[in-house]
């Protein structure tokens, strides 16, 4: 397997993989998220977002701060189904 | 930006893009704003599913031919949607649901469609996870070809396929205005610049009620906000959509293995709030566990909120305004647009291109708020 | 499997020498410890049954069944331990128990108010912990002190005011969400962990003080991936909360102070430093941190950059480049380097996430690491009884994280009507933060506050 | 652009040398020239000989006040200060030292410049801990009273 320059650990999307989805037209980085699912896996993109916003200002020209951050949705980390529920149908 | 155009679409979701696509590919030039960015609405936040299962005729008319065009579509827009046919499981609590069901199906049978009634031990053939007891079925009904795809790649590939027949999309643009004279539609004006035109569609979502007021229409939609989760991705375990009528709830388990669902929060409220509830990250654990036990050690990955452009009957408003030419409703899908856009959007180009008109857009068509007695769709979840 | 007390599985596991702990999704590539913190993917393994565990914060017990996951997990087959859920409510809840989470809820606790502070480790102290350098600033920040002292220290306090009943410490415990709650208040959902399970609480507060800290930068290059290449504070994390040498030849990539200051504890643990490389042309951190290192012989090459790590299932070697002024390679000027580790100290990133939820008002303010909430010289954000403290706020120093801390304390204490000498303190510690960033090295935090305080008028006009 | 700001390593230059008179008396030589936010050193010393404009500033040692009795050594986190005493053709150079193993008294050792590289062998003459900290007196020949900046075992 030929080494890649790794994007999102998570959902394994290399930096070819965004750049060509740039090139495709996706320069939202919310729709770069739906497309490739950067950002949805389980570090919900503490360690790609950054990175994604460099090549998109890179590759764009858009300045990062014009740039929206995808909206951060609760869990702040994953938690089991059954911790949540715990307050009831529990004997 | 261009100055003219056939037709100007409202809304760069599932519903803009799809019938931006129709248009198109019949040599309509045609022009998208979208003022976000394209499936930022209620498209970005959709549970994926389709469904045909409905109790009235229009639903289950538009998402039966939706889903024979669902089945190509990957092919004919060259990207693939995502597309699965792991059926609908709709579990049946009581005698009176079992009722409505048979009745249901009864209907659903004349459109041709293929659905049976399980009993509760059918129920765990089709998902073994399921536990029978815990969710207190005394039955399902079963349709093998509902499923669901991918709602942002439908999108993408309805808007990339758009673009190849000449449509034009600009996303983050911003429709500040509509120009008319006495009885029709003559041009949009957006932040940033205007365009003549004779149509506008529109296919703003929860926004559609705003934009209907630039002209002076009144609509009766409210926006709903509506919660969804998704898990993180385990082995593929089942692949029907388990819905419940009388709990609301909705899961499945995609394609990379995530599950996603959502019931009603207990906090439901109209408004535009998207905060997420934690009555409803609770009440859709407990109930989902409750379905299948086996999840409790599964995580919880994203919860999150969308709105449901609702209408009095749960039912889209469709079709064009009688007192304004060229000012078309394409709204108000009540939390399924998804599902039907694709035969919606081929209705709405046939009537835009031919003239042409049919049973469910007329049935669809804003004027039915007027009468008393409207057909509500009894089929809802989520 | 073997390891000491203490231990969590990731650690237990890499000082065996595993370093593959799981493969990834879609191109199959071998993946290890990268974090040590519990935030990336690249650790997940089934743990007695349980899969998706995060194995680097997951601690080691007696007889513990670790399985390597095939990418996508099975259904787990343990039985669910299950727990009621816990209602708690008090004053100020404070997320984050580093310096500025620490400070900030001794000084709140100090002025009468009921603090819940929770956090997300088995040990307080956040980033001090790691911390065996002696910290700059002036004896009010403890200087000379290490900065495991200072946590030491700061924990003695704390306990002193549990004792008096105003303080709650939560270990091991997530803040996962920010929910409306009644009347003005705000709404926590806490996640505590025990074991491999996990217990909900509710908790309602009426201010927050988030001290959340920050994440630290990933940098793109071919193999960026392979297990071998670390964060620097999973370096510090392996090496000195854990024992464990991340390897024994290490390339680090970073001179600013995190970079330094890590490369020099690597030297303490008896680590080769092969070189530091770093991208700009002059030294980041410190001069007196660059000079420990090179009276030890670390080269430290600036305009500099790592293009590729090498190895079949971990790192084998780097291959750097010369930059020029534009910051591009340059042609030829390839050099490959045999070494086990790469440690990244590329830079920080505040963590907000908890910040966004609220709906307080970002920006992006690149001298502060990145985006931000906009906040007024209280620490108050743009939502009523929010207030930020720390890297969270803007990158800094932990001298100023914790001043900010002790001002977000007293002035969460007098938004709710507490008022011992909170007026007074926070006039003396505002005094003493401008103090801390008069220099050369404070220019950067000084103007991401001015551009905070442009932003927040802007905002409010 | 200064050149330690790109290698790391102090000139000669960069410093204010003591005199030689000075020298044989004993001095704290600083190599902290940069203005960070740091001044445990001026609180440490008893006799007030480091001064500072503010927090900032880098310390200014007044060598002529100094009494070398060695407590700032210690203190400075940065390891930035060296007591630098001559005597006929001996230098005593005391420093911190955080590395194991912590040599004995009368040990050989390699006496390192500011490069890492060796100049001289040293003689270790005196230990002293304060907290967890080492400070270590060596002994090397007087030529490299500028140069020595560390030891290894």
């Amino acid at each position: 397997m030929k080494k890649k320059a790794i994007v999102c650990r998570c959902e394994d999307i290399s930096l070819e993989d965004v750049e060509k989805a740039i090139d495709e037209g996706y320069t939202d980085i919310e729709e770069l998220r739906k497309k490739l699912r950067i950002g949805m896996g389980p570090c919900q993109g503490r360690v790609c977002i950054q990175l994604v916003m460099k090549i998109l200002e890179k590759k764009t020209g858009k300045e990062v701060g014009k740039i929206n951050l995808p909206s951060s949705r609760p869990p702040i980390i994953p938690v089991c189904l059954g911790s949540i529920a715990s307050d009831k149908n529990e004997k | 930006m261009k100055s003219k155009a056939d037709v100007v679409i409202i809304g760069g979701g599932i519903s803009g893009c799809g019938l931006a696509y129709n248009l198109a590919r019949r040599g309509v030039d045609v022009l998208v704003f979208e003022k976000n960015y394209l499936t930022s609405g209620a498209t970005g936040a959709c549970g994926a599913g389709i469904r045909q299962q409905w109790s009235t005729y229009e639903n289950a008319e538009l998402a039966i031919a939706s889903v024979k065009i669902f089945e190509k579509l990957s092919n004919e827009l060259g990207e693939d949607i995502e597309f699965r046919q792991g059926g609908y499981l709709v579990a049946i609590h009581d005698r009176k649901e079992m009722k409505q069901a048979i009745k249901n199906v009864e209907m659903q049978r004349t459109l041709g469609l293929q659905v049976e009634i399980l009993d509760s031990e059918g129920i765990n053939d089709i998902v073994p996870i399921l536990d029978v007891k815990g969710m207190k079925a005394i039955g399902a009904t079963f349709c093998p070809t509902d499923g669901h795809a991918n709602p942002f790649k439908t999108t993408f590939a309805y808007a990339n396929a758009a673009k190849r027949f000449g449509a034009n999309i600009y996303t983050h643009t911003k429709v500040t205005s509509i120009k008319k004279d006495k009885k029709r539609i003559t041009g949009v004006i957006t932040d940033k610049g205007s365009v003549k035109t004779e149509i506008v569609v529109n296919a703003a979502g929860i926004w559609s009620k705003d934009i209907a007021e630039i002209v002076g229409v009144n609509t009766p939609n409210i926006p709903i906000r509506k919660e969804i989760i998704a898990t993180e991705r385990f082995k593929p375990m089942f692949e029907a959509m388990v819905i419940s009528f009388k709990d609301g709830i909705y899961f499945s388990q995609q394609k990379e293995g995530q599950i996603i669902g959502g019931i009603p929060s207990p906090e439901q409220k109209p408004g535009y709030k998207t905060i997420p509830t934690i009555s409803f990250m609770q009440h859709m654990a407990s109930t989902l566990i409750r379905y299948a036990p086996v999840l409790k050690h599964i995580n919880l990955l994203r919860h999150w909120t969308g709105f449901y452009d609702v209408t009095p009957d749960s039912r889209p408003i469709l079709g064009e305004t009688k007192n304004l030419k060229g000012f078309i409703h394409c709204h108000g899908f009540s939390g399924h647009g998804f599902m039907i856009s694709p035969m919606v959007s081929k209705l709405l180009s046939d009537f835009i291109v031919d003239g042409k008109t049919s049973e469910v857009l007329n049935n669809l068509n804003i004027d039915r708020f007027k009468d008393k007695k409207i057909e509500h769709e009894m089929s809802t979840v989520g | 499997m073997d390891g000491l007390k203490g231990d969590s599985i990731a650690s237990a596991l890499h000082a065996q020498g595993i370093k593959t702990l799981t493969k990834s999704l879609r191109y199959d590539l071998p993946r290890g410890f990268f974090c040590g913190i519990g935030k990336c993917s690249s650790c997940l393994m089934r743990v007695n049954g349980i899969p998706n565990i995060r194995t680097c914060i997951a601690p080691l017990l007696e007889g513990v069944k670790v399985e390597i996951q095939d990418k996508l997990p099975d259904i787990p087959d343990a039985k669910f331990q299950s727990k009621p859920k816990k209602i708690v409510s008090v004053d100020i809840l404070v997320v984050g128990a580093g310096p500025a989470g620490l400070s900030a809820a001794i000084e709140a606790a100090k002025q009468g108010t009921k603090v819940l502070i929770a956090d997300e480790n088995l040990q307080i102290g956040g980033q001090l912990i790691k911390q065996t350098h002696k910290f700059f600033g002036s004896k009010y920040e403890k200087a000379g002190t290490r900065g495991i002292q200072i946590a030491v220290d700061l924990e003695k306090e704390l306990k002193e005011l549990e004792k008096s009943g105003n303080i709650d410490l939560m270990l091991n415990s997530t803040v996962i969400g920010c929910y409306e709650g009644k009347k003005g208040k705000h709404k926590f959902a806490i996640i505590k962990r025990k074991n491999y399970d996990s217990i909900l609480y509710e908790v309602e507060s009426r201010t927050v003080v988030i001290a959340t800290g920050a994440m630290e930068n990933m940098l793109l290059f071919t193999g960026n991936d392979l297990p071998g290449v670390y964060g620097a504070g999973a370096v510090q994390t392996l090496m000195n909360v854990f024992g464990v040498k991340p390897g024994n030849k290490v390339i680090m990539v970073g001179a600013g102070n995190v970079g330094l200051i890590v490369s020099y504890q690597l030297l303490q643990a008896g680590i080769i430093v092969d070189r530091v490389v770093e991208a700009a042309p002059i030294i980041g951190g410190y001069h007196v941190h660059a000079a420990k290192l090179r009276r030890y012989g670390v080269p430290i090459l600036t305009s500099h950059s790592i293009i590729e790590a090498y190895g079949k299932d971990k790192v084998e070697g780097v291959v750097i480049v010369k930059l020029d002024k534009n910051w591009q390679p340059i042609k030829g000027s390839k050099e490959k380097v045999a070494c086990d580790t790469v440690c990244l100290a590329v830079g920080l990133t505040p963590s907000t996430r908890l910040l966004y939820q609220f709906g307080v008002n970002m920006e992006f303010v690149p001298e502060a690491g990145g985006f931000v909430a906009l906040h007024d010289d209280s620490m108050q954000t743009t939502v009523k009884g929010v207030f930020v403290a720390g890297d969270s706020s803007g990158i800094e120093e932990a001298s100023t994280a914790m001043v900010e801390g002790k001002i977000a304390g007293v002035s969460a204490s007098l938004l709710l009507g507490f008022n011992k000498n909170a007026k007074d303190l926070k006039k003396q510690y505002k005094k003493e933060l401008d103090r801390l960033r008069a220099g050369p090295f404070g220019e950067k935090p000084r103007i991401a506050k001015r551009k905070i305080d442009k932003l927040l008028e802007k905002k409010n006009a | 652009m200064h050149s330690y700001e790109k290698d790391g390593i102090l000139t000669l230059e960069d410093l204010v040398i003591p005199t030689k008179k000075q020298l044989e008396k004993g001095v704290a030589f600083i190599e902290c020239i940069q203005e960070i936010p740091c001044n445990p050193c001026v609180d440490s010393c008893p006799v007030g000989a480091i001064s500072m404009k503010n927090i900032n500033a880098p310390p200014i040692v007044d060598y002529d006040k100094c009494i070398a009795c060695g407590q700032c050594i210690g203190i400075c986190p940065g390891l930035a200060i060296f007591l630098i005493k001559t005597k006929g053709d001996k230098v005593f150079i005391t420093l911190q030292y955080e590395f194991l193993p912590i040599p004995i008294v009368g040990n050989k050792v390699k006496a390192l410049n500011r490069k890492g590289e060796v100049v001289d062998t040293a003689i270790v003459k005196r230990i002293a801990k304060k907290d967890k900290t080492f400070i270590i007196t060596i002994e090397a020949n007087k030529d490299f009273a500028m140069e020595i900046r560390n030891i290894r075992v």
